[in-house]
Protein backbone atom coordinates (compact mmCIF):
# COMPACT_ATOMS: atom_id res chain seq x y z
CA UNK A 1 0.00 0.00 0.00
CA UNK A 2 0.88 3.58 -0.89
CA UNK A 3 -0.15 6.95 0.04
CA UNK A 4 1.13 10.35 -0.34
CA UNK A 5 -1.28 12.37 2.07
CA UNK A 6 -1.81 15.81 3.31
CA UNK A 7 -3.61 14.13 6.42
CA UNK A 8 -1.29 12.39 9.86
CA UNK A 9 0.02 9.29 9.31
CA UNK A 10 -1.80 6.47 10.77
CA UNK A 11 0.27 4.01 12.59
CA UNK A 12 -1.70 1.59 14.16
CA UNK A 13 -4.07 1.51 10.78
CA UNK A 14 -0.44 0.95 9.20
CA UNK A 15 0.12 -2.05 11.46
CA UNK A 16 -2.90 -3.44 11.16
CA UNK A 17 -2.69 -3.39 7.67
CA UNK A 18 0.61 -5.66 7.64
CA UNK A 19 -0.52 -8.00 10.22
CA UNK A 20 -1.04 -11.51 8.51
CA UNK A 21 -0.49 -14.80 9.95
CA UNK A 22 2.57 -15.81 7.41
CA UNK A 23 4.47 -12.88 9.20
CA UNK A 24 6.59 -13.47 11.94
CA UNK A 25 8.61 -9.90 11.68
CA UNK A 26 7.21 -6.38 10.77
CA UNK A 27 9.93 -3.84 10.93
CA UNK A 28 8.94 0.03 10.79
CA UNK A 29 10.59 2.61 9.90
CA UNK A 30 9.56 6.59 11.04
CA UNK A 31 11.07 9.51 9.64
CA UNK A 32 10.08 12.54 11.99
CA UNK A 33 10.10 16.54 11.73
CA UNK A 34 13.41 17.23 13.91
CA UNK A 35 14.15 20.32 15.77
CA UNK A 36 17.30 21.34 14.42
CA UNK A 37 19.47 20.68 10.86
CA UNK A 38 22.96 20.65 11.54
CA UNK A 39 22.32 22.74 14.92
CA UNK A 40 20.62 25.20 13.44
CA UNK A 41 16.52 25.82 15.21
CA UNK A 42 14.22 24.69 12.70
CA UNK A 43 10.36 25.94 13.10
CA UNK A 44 8.90 23.60 10.77
CA UNK A 45 9.12 21.99 7.01
CA UNK A 46 6.78 21.97 3.77
CA UNK A 47 7.16 19.30 1.67
CA UNK A 48 5.63 19.28 -1.56
CA UNK A 49 5.55 16.62 -4.50
CA UNK A 50 5.05 15.99 -8.05
CA UNK A 51 2.17 13.79 -6.67
CA UNK A 52 1.69 11.15 -9.64
CA UNK A 53 5.04 10.89 -10.37
CA UNK A 54 5.96 10.62 -6.55
CA UNK A 55 3.35 7.45 -6.01
CA UNK A 56 5.23 5.76 -9.49
CA UNK A 57 8.36 6.34 -8.07
CA UNK A 58 7.66 4.41 -4.75
CA UNK A 59 5.30 1.68 -6.44
CA UNK A 60 8.76 0.73 -8.66
CA UNK A 61 10.72 1.07 -5.40
CA UNK A 62 8.35 -1.37 -3.70
CA UNK A 63 8.04 -3.61 -6.86
CA UNK A 64 11.97 -3.95 -6.80
CA UNK A 65 12.17 -4.63 -3.42
CA UNK A 66 9.40 -7.52 -3.29
CA UNK A 67 11.50 -8.91 -5.71
CA UNK A 68 14.51 -8.95 -3.62
CA UNK A 69 12.92 -10.18 -0.23
CA UNK A 70 9.83 -12.41 0.49
CA UNK A 71 7.97 -9.32 1.59
CA UNK A 72 4.38 -10.44 2.34
CA UNK A 73 3.02 -7.02 2.46
CA UNK A 74 4.54 -3.53 2.68
CA UNK A 75 3.43 0.38 3.11
CA UNK A 76 4.82 3.36 2.00
CA UNK A 77 3.13 6.55 3.87
CA UNK A 78 4.61 10.06 2.81
CA UNK A 79 3.00 12.85 3.79
CA UNK A 80 3.40 16.62 1.97
CA UNK A 81 2.65 20.49 3.08
CA UNK A 82 3.35 21.80 6.56
CA UNK A 83 4.50 19.58 8.95
CA UNK A 84 5.86 20.91 12.34
CA UNK A 85 8.43 19.32 14.86
CA UNK A 86 7.25 15.60 15.93
CA UNK A 87 5.32 15.05 12.99
CA UNK A 88 6.00 11.66 10.98
CA UNK A 89 6.98 12.88 7.64
CA UNK A 90 7.10 9.08 6.00
CA UNK A 91 6.34 6.07 7.18
CA UNK A 92 7.75 2.66 5.81
CA UNK A 93 6.22 -0.76 6.91
CA UNK A 94 7.77 -4.02 5.98
CA UNK A 95 6.34 -7.21 6.65
CA UNK A 96 8.13 -11.20 6.03
CA UNK A 97 8.42 -14.67 7.50
CA UNK A 98 11.61 -13.79 9.08
CA UNK A 99 13.28 -10.63 10.75
CA UNK A 100 16.75 -9.91 8.12
CA UNK A 101 14.07 -9.32 5.14
CA UNK A 102 12.38 -7.03 7.05
CA UNK A 103 14.88 -4.93 7.93
CA UNK A 104 17.09 -5.20 5.01
CA UNK A 105 13.91 -4.56 2.63
CA UNK A 106 12.87 -1.01 5.31
CA UNK A 107 16.22 0.02 5.05
CA UNK A 108 16.03 -0.62 0.87
CA UNK A 109 12.93 1.39 0.54
CA UNK A 110 13.66 4.88 2.75
CA UNK A 111 17.30 5.31 1.32
CA UNK A 112 15.93 4.47 -2.35
CA UNK A 113 13.10 7.01 -1.76
CA UNK A 114 15.75 9.91 -0.40
CA UNK A 115 17.38 9.49 -3.74
CA UNK A 116 14.59 9.44 -6.60
CA UNK A 117 11.34 9.95 -5.62
CA UNK A 118 9.91 13.72 -6.64
CA UNK A 119 9.10 14.51 -3.20
CA UNK A 120 10.74 18.35 -1.75
CA UNK A 121 11.81 19.04 1.42
CA UNK A 122 12.39 23.17 2.41
CA UNK A 123 13.32 24.08 5.99
CA UNK A 124 12.24 26.57 7.67
CA UNK A 125 14.15 28.48 9.99
CA UNK A 126 13.39 30.98 12.65
CA UNK A 127 15.65 32.77 10.29
CA UNK A 128 15.10 31.94 6.91
CA UNK A 129 14.40 29.27 4.96
CA UNK A 130 16.46 26.54 2.41
CA UNK A 131 15.03 23.64 0.10
CA UNK A 132 16.70 20.13 0.96
CA UNK A 133 19.75 19.44 -0.94
CA UNK A 134 18.97 21.60 -3.54
CA UNK A 135 22.51 23.34 -3.50
CA UNK A 136 25.97 22.41 -4.57
CA UNK B 1 6.39 21.70 -32.60
CA UNK B 2 7.80 24.81 -33.35
CA UNK B 3 6.15 26.71 -30.87
CA UNK B 4 6.45 25.91 -27.55
CA UNK B 5 6.24 23.55 -24.33
CA UNK B 6 4.53 24.01 -20.96
CA UNK B 7 7.37 22.95 -17.81
CA UNK B 8 6.00 21.90 -14.40
CA UNK B 9 7.97 23.46 -11.92
CA UNK B 10 8.49 22.51 -8.48
CA UNK B 11 10.54 23.36 -4.50
CA UNK B 12 13.50 25.57 -5.36
CA UNK B 13 12.90 25.79 -9.40
CA UNK B 14 9.16 26.59 -8.53
CA UNK B 15 10.46 29.70 -5.90
CA UNK B 16 13.16 31.27 -7.73
CA UNK B 17 11.24 31.64 -10.93
CA UNK B 18 7.45 32.26 -8.96
CA UNK B 19 5.63 29.92 -10.75
CA UNK B 20 4.69 26.59 -10.98
CA UNK B 21 5.03 25.97 -14.89
CA UNK B 22 6.81 28.15 -17.59
CA UNK B 23 6.21 28.09 -21.19
CA UNK B 24 9.66 27.26 -23.22
CA UNK B 25 10.03 27.74 -27.16
CA UNK B 26 11.29 24.73 -28.55
CA UNK B 27 11.96 23.55 -32.17
CA UNK B 28 10.44 20.48 -33.54
CA UNK B 29 12.23 17.23 -32.75
CA UNK B 30 13.79 19.31 -30.05
CA UNK B 31 15.20 16.41 -27.28
CA UNK B 32 15.60 16.55 -23.12
CA UNK B 33 18.65 18.01 -23.73
CA UNK B 34 17.73 20.86 -25.64
CA UNK B 35 15.27 22.12 -23.33
CA UNK B 36 17.42 21.91 -20.17
CA UNK B 37 19.28 24.07 -22.44
CA UNK B 38 16.75 26.68 -23.11
CA UNK B 39 15.67 26.45 -19.59
CA UNK B 40 18.81 27.55 -18.66
CA UNK B 41 18.66 30.13 -20.72
CA UNK B 42 15.78 31.66 -20.18
CA UNK B 43 15.98 31.35 -16.26
CA UNK B 44 19.91 32.22 -15.46
CA UNK B 45 18.94 32.52 -11.64
CA UNK B 46 18.63 28.42 -11.73
CA UNK B 47 22.07 27.87 -12.20
CA UNK B 48 22.60 27.41 -8.44
CA UNK B 49 21.16 24.54 -8.51
CA UNK B 50 23.38 21.34 -7.40
CA UNK B 51 21.30 19.21 -10.70
CA UNK B 52 18.12 19.55 -13.01
CA UNK B 53 16.93 16.65 -14.13
CA UNK B 54 13.52 16.15 -16.92
CA UNK B 55 10.64 14.00 -16.42
CA UNK B 56 8.40 13.00 -19.13
CA UNK B 57 5.30 11.81 -18.36
CA UNK B 58 5.85 10.69 -15.26
CA UNK B 59 9.13 9.03 -15.57
CA UNK B 60 13.07 10.31 -15.34
CA UNK B 61 14.07 11.09 -19.18
CA UNK B 62 17.68 10.57 -20.81
CA UNK B 63 18.83 13.77 -22.39
CA UNK B 64 18.39 12.30 -26.05
CA UNK B 65 15.03 11.55 -25.66
CA UNK B 66 12.87 13.62 -28.30
CA UNK B 67 9.98 15.31 -27.12
CA UNK B 68 6.76 15.69 -28.85
CA UNK B 69 3.97 18.00 -27.84
CA UNK B 70 1.74 15.97 -25.91
CA UNK B 71 4.43 15.12 -23.29
CA UNK B 72 3.86 16.32 -19.72
CA UNK B 73 7.15 17.37 -18.76
CA UNK B 74 8.63 18.50 -15.67
CA UNK B 75 11.80 20.03 -13.95
CA UNK B 76 13.25 17.98 -11.04
CA UNK B 77 15.73 19.63 -8.90
CA UNK B 78 17.51 17.48 -6.49
CA UNK B 79 14.59 15.63 -4.27
CA UNK B 80 14.85 15.99 -0.55
CA UNK B 81 11.66 13.19 0.17
CA UNK B 82 11.98 11.26 3.71
CA UNK C 1 12.25 1.82 28.77
CA UNK C 2 12.29 -2.23 28.97
CA UNK C 3 8.99 -4.44 30.05
CA UNK C 4 8.17 -7.93 30.41
CA UNK C 5 4.84 -8.31 30.24
CA UNK C 6 1.67 -10.88 30.35
CA UNK C 7 -0.38 -8.02 28.72
CA UNK C 8 -0.45 -7.24 24.58
CA UNK C 9 1.72 -4.87 23.78
CA UNK C 10 0.87 -1.81 23.30
CA UNK C 11 2.84 0.00 19.86
CA UNK C 12 0.67 3.69 20.17
CA UNK C 13 2.22 3.91 23.71
CA UNK C 14 5.15 2.73 22.59
CA UNK C 15 5.47 5.35 19.51
CA UNK C 16 4.08 7.91 22.02
CA UNK C 17 7.26 7.36 24.53
CA UNK C 18 9.85 7.36 21.36
CA UNK C 19 9.07 10.83 20.11
CA UNK C 20 11.02 13.66 20.84
CA UNK C 21 12.30 16.88 19.34
CA UNK C 22 15.61 15.69 18.56
CA UNK C 23 14.25 12.41 16.85
CA UNK C 24 14.34 12.48 13.71
CA UNK C 25 14.02 8.88 12.64
CA UNK C 26 12.27 5.68 14.80
CA UNK C 27 12.87 2.23 13.70
CA UNK C 28 10.54 -0.21 15.32
CA UNK C 29 10.83 -4.15 14.94
CA UNK C 30 7.95 -6.40 16.16
CA UNK C 31 8.65 -10.02 16.17
CA UNK C 32 5.21 -11.62 16.00
CA UNK C 33 3.55 -15.02 15.91
CA UNK C 34 3.57 -17.11 12.84
CA UNK C 35 1.08 -19.27 11.29
CA UNK C 36 3.97 -22.09 10.84
CA UNK C 37 7.34 -23.29 11.60
CA UNK C 38 9.30 -24.53 8.39
CA UNK C 39 5.79 -25.57 7.25
CA UNK C 40 4.37 -27.27 10.42
CA UNK C 41 1.34 -25.04 11.35
CA UNK C 42 1.01 -23.44 14.90
CA UNK C 43 -1.34 -23.36 17.15
CA UNK C 44 0.59 -20.95 19.54
CA UNK C 45 3.29 -20.03 21.70
CA UNK C 46 3.71 -20.46 25.34
CA UNK C 47 6.53 -17.84 26.57
CA UNK C 48 8.17 -18.09 29.65
CA UNK C 49 11.21 -16.08 31.40
CA UNK C 50 13.35 -15.89 33.88
CA UNK C 51 11.96 -12.73 35.03
CA UNK C 52 14.70 -10.53 37.16
CA UNK C 53 17.54 -11.91 34.98
CA UNK C 54 15.55 -11.61 31.51
CA UNK C 55 15.08 -7.88 32.54
CA UNK C 56 18.89 -7.36 33.73
CA UNK C 57 19.85 -9.27 30.14
CA UNK C 58 17.91 -6.67 27.95
CA UNK C 59 19.24 -3.66 30.12
CA UNK C 60 22.46 -4.94 29.33
CA UNK C 61 21.92 -5.18 25.81
CA UNK C 62 20.17 -1.53 25.72
CA UNK C 63 23.01 0.06 27.86
CA UNK C 64 25.79 -1.64 25.09
CA UNK C 65 23.20 -0.27 22.25
CA UNK C 66 23.43 3.25 24.15
CA UNK C 67 27.27 3.77 23.70
CA UNK C 68 27.55 2.06 20.52
CA UNK C 69 25.03 4.68 18.98
CA UNK C 70 23.58 8.03 19.47
CA UNK C 71 20.35 6.77 20.94
CA UNK C 72 17.71 9.64 22.10
CA UNK C 73 14.83 7.06 23.42
CA UNK C 74 14.77 3.41 23.42
CA UNK C 75 11.93 0.75 24.11
CA UNK C 76 12.56 -3.35 24.94
CA UNK C 77 8.87 -4.58 25.79
CA UNK C 78 8.78 -8.83 25.64
CA UNK C 79 5.49 -10.43 26.29
CA UNK C 80 5.23 -13.77 27.99
CA UNK C 81 2.31 -16.57 28.39
CA UNK C 82 0.38 -17.87 26.11
CA UNK C 83 0.02 -15.80 22.82
CA UNK C 84 -2.06 -16.49 19.38
CA UNK C 85 -1.29 -16.16 15.94
CA UNK C 86 -0.56 -12.64 15.21
CA UNK C 87 0.12 -11.54 18.75
CA UNK C 88 3.23 -9.58 19.02
CA UNK C 89 5.87 -11.20 21.23
CA UNK C 90 8.36 -8.72 21.26
CA UNK C 91 8.56 -4.73 20.08
CA UNK C 92 11.75 -3.09 19.95
CA UNK C 93 11.98 0.89 19.39
CA UNK C 94 14.91 2.90 18.73
CA UNK C 95 14.52 6.72 18.08
CA UNK C 96 18.02 8.25 17.28
CA UNK C 97 18.32 11.79 14.91
CA UNK C 98 19.40 10.02 11.51
CA UNK C 99 18.23 7.03 10.33
CA UNK C 100 21.48 4.65 9.81
CA UNK C 101 21.72 4.27 13.53
CA UNK C 102 18.02 3.65 14.28
CA UNK C 103 18.01 0.69 11.85
CA UNK C 104 21.33 -0.65 13.18
CA UNK C 105 20.97 -0.33 16.66
CA UNK C 106 17.06 -1.66 16.44
CA UNK C 107 18.78 -4.79 14.91
CA UNK C 108 21.96 -4.87 17.37
CA UNK C 109 19.03 -4.86 20.18
CA UNK C 110 16.77 -7.86 18.55
CA UNK C 111 19.13 -9.99 17.33
CA UNK C 112 21.22 -10.01 20.79
CA UNK C 113 18.02 -10.61 22.99
CA UNK C 114 17.62 -14.12 20.79
CA UNK C 115 21.12 -14.99 21.98
CA UNK C 116 21.25 -13.88 25.64
CA UNK C 117 18.01 -13.27 27.52
CA UNK C 118 16.52 -15.97 29.07
CA UNK C 119 13.16 -16.20 27.95
CA UNK C 120 11.86 -19.69 26.41
CA UNK C 121 9.57 -20.28 23.71
CA UNK C 122 7.05 -23.68 23.10
CA UNK C 123 5.66 -24.02 20.18
CA UNK C 124 2.47 -26.05 20.37
CA UNK C 125 1.42 -27.76 17.23
CA UNK C 126 -2.17 -29.26 16.14
CA UNK C 127 -0.17 -32.79 16.77
CA UNK C 128 2.36 -32.04 19.81
CA UNK C 129 4.78 -29.32 21.19
CA UNK C 130 8.67 -28.67 20.86
CA UNK C 131 11.01 -25.76 22.82
CA UNK C 132 12.58 -24.16 20.51
CA UNK C 133 16.28 -24.46 20.32
CA UNK C 134 16.49 -26.92 23.37
CA UNK C 135 17.82 -29.85 21.29
CA UNK C 136 20.70 -30.22 19.07
CA UNK D 1 27.78 -25.63 52.35
CA UNK D 2 28.00 -29.35 52.90
CA UNK D 3 24.26 -30.24 51.77
CA UNK D 4 21.75 -29.13 49.11
CA UNK D 5 21.56 -26.15 46.80
CA UNK D 6 18.10 -25.05 45.07
CA UNK D 7 18.44 -24.55 41.42
CA UNK D 8 15.56 -23.12 39.40
CA UNK D 9 14.24 -24.66 36.22
CA UNK D 10 12.95 -23.61 33.04
CA UNK D 11 11.17 -24.26 29.78
CA UNK D 12 12.41 -27.63 29.24
CA UNK D 13 14.22 -28.51 31.69
CA UNK D 14 11.00 -27.71 34.07
CA UNK D 15 9.10 -30.32 31.30
CA UNK D 16 11.39 -33.02 31.90
CA UNK D 17 11.91 -32.85 35.40
CA UNK D 18 8.45 -31.92 35.96
CA UNK D 19 9.67 -29.45 38.50
CA UNK D 20 10.38 -25.56 39.06
CA UNK D 21 13.31 -26.30 41.30
CA UNK D 22 15.25 -28.95 42.70
CA UNK D 23 17.16 -29.72 45.19
CA UNK D 24 21.20 -30.91 44.01
CA UNK D 25 23.18 -32.08 46.96
CA UNK D 26 26.82 -30.31 47.18
CA UNK D 27 29.87 -29.87 48.76
CA UNK D 28 30.71 -26.80 50.17
CA UNK D 29 33.75 -25.11 47.98
CA UNK D 30 31.76 -26.81 44.70
CA UNK D 31 31.72 -24.57 41.49
CA UNK D 32 29.36 -23.80 38.89
CA UNK D 33 31.13 -26.81 37.06
CA UNK D 34 30.60 -29.14 39.78
CA UNK D 35 26.99 -28.14 40.33
CA UNK D 36 26.17 -29.20 35.98
CA UNK D 37 27.92 -32.64 37.02
CA UNK D 38 25.91 -33.42 39.88
CA UNK D 39 22.46 -32.07 37.87
CA UNK D 40 23.81 -34.64 34.95
CA UNK D 41 24.11 -37.46 37.11
CA UNK D 42 20.72 -36.93 38.91
CA UNK D 43 18.88 -35.78 35.86
CA UNK D 44 20.35 -37.97 32.98
CA UNK D 45 16.71 -37.07 31.23
CA UNK D 46 18.52 -33.89 30.28
CA UNK D 47 21.77 -35.27 28.78
CA UNK D 48 19.55 -34.07 24.90
CA UNK D 49 19.68 -30.61 26.17
CA UNK D 50 21.72 -28.63 23.13
CA UNK D 51 23.61 -26.41 26.18
CA UNK D 52 22.81 -25.91 29.60
CA UNK D 53 24.25 -23.04 31.44
CA UNK D 54 23.72 -21.93 34.90
CA UNK D 55 23.19 -18.43 36.26
CA UNK D 56 24.01 -17.20 39.61
CA UNK D 57 21.86 -14.29 41.21
CA UNK D 58 20.76 -13.41 38.15
CA UNK D 59 24.20 -13.79 36.38
CA UNK D 60 25.58 -16.13 33.76
CA UNK D 61 28.30 -17.46 35.76
CA UNK D 62 31.39 -19.51 34.22
CA UNK D 63 32.26 -22.95 35.43
CA UNK D 64 35.09 -22.36 37.81
CA UNK D 65 33.03 -20.15 39.88
CA UNK D 66 32.21 -21.24 43.56
CA UNK D 67 28.95 -20.81 44.90
CA UNK D 68 27.83 -20.09 48.50
CA UNK D 69 24.78 -20.78 50.12
CA UNK D 70 22.81 -17.67 49.53
CA UNK D 71 23.77 -17.54 45.50
CA UNK D 72 19.95 -17.65 43.39
CA UNK D 73 20.96 -20.36 41.16
CA UNK D 74 18.90 -20.91 38.06
CA UNK D 75 19.32 -23.48 34.82
CA UNK D 76 19.64 -21.93 31.48
CA UNK D 77 18.72 -24.16 28.45
CA UNK D 78 18.84 -22.62 24.95
CA UNK D 79 17.36 -19.46 25.27
CA UNK D 80 14.35 -18.73 23.09
CA UNK D 81 12.52 -15.48 22.89
CA UNK D 82 11.91 -12.94 20.17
Amino acid sequence: MIALTSDPIDVPAALRFLQSEQAGAIDFFLGVVRDNTQERPVDRLEYEAYDRMAISEMQKIADVAQQQWPILRYTIIHRKGTLQIGDIAVLIGVATPHRAAAFEACRYIIDTIKQTVPIWKKEVFTDGESWVNAHP
Amino acid sequence: MNSSISVLLFGITRDLTGQSAVSVPLAEGASVGDLLTQIHQKYPALAGIRSLLIAVNGEYAESEQVLTRHDEVALIPPVSGG
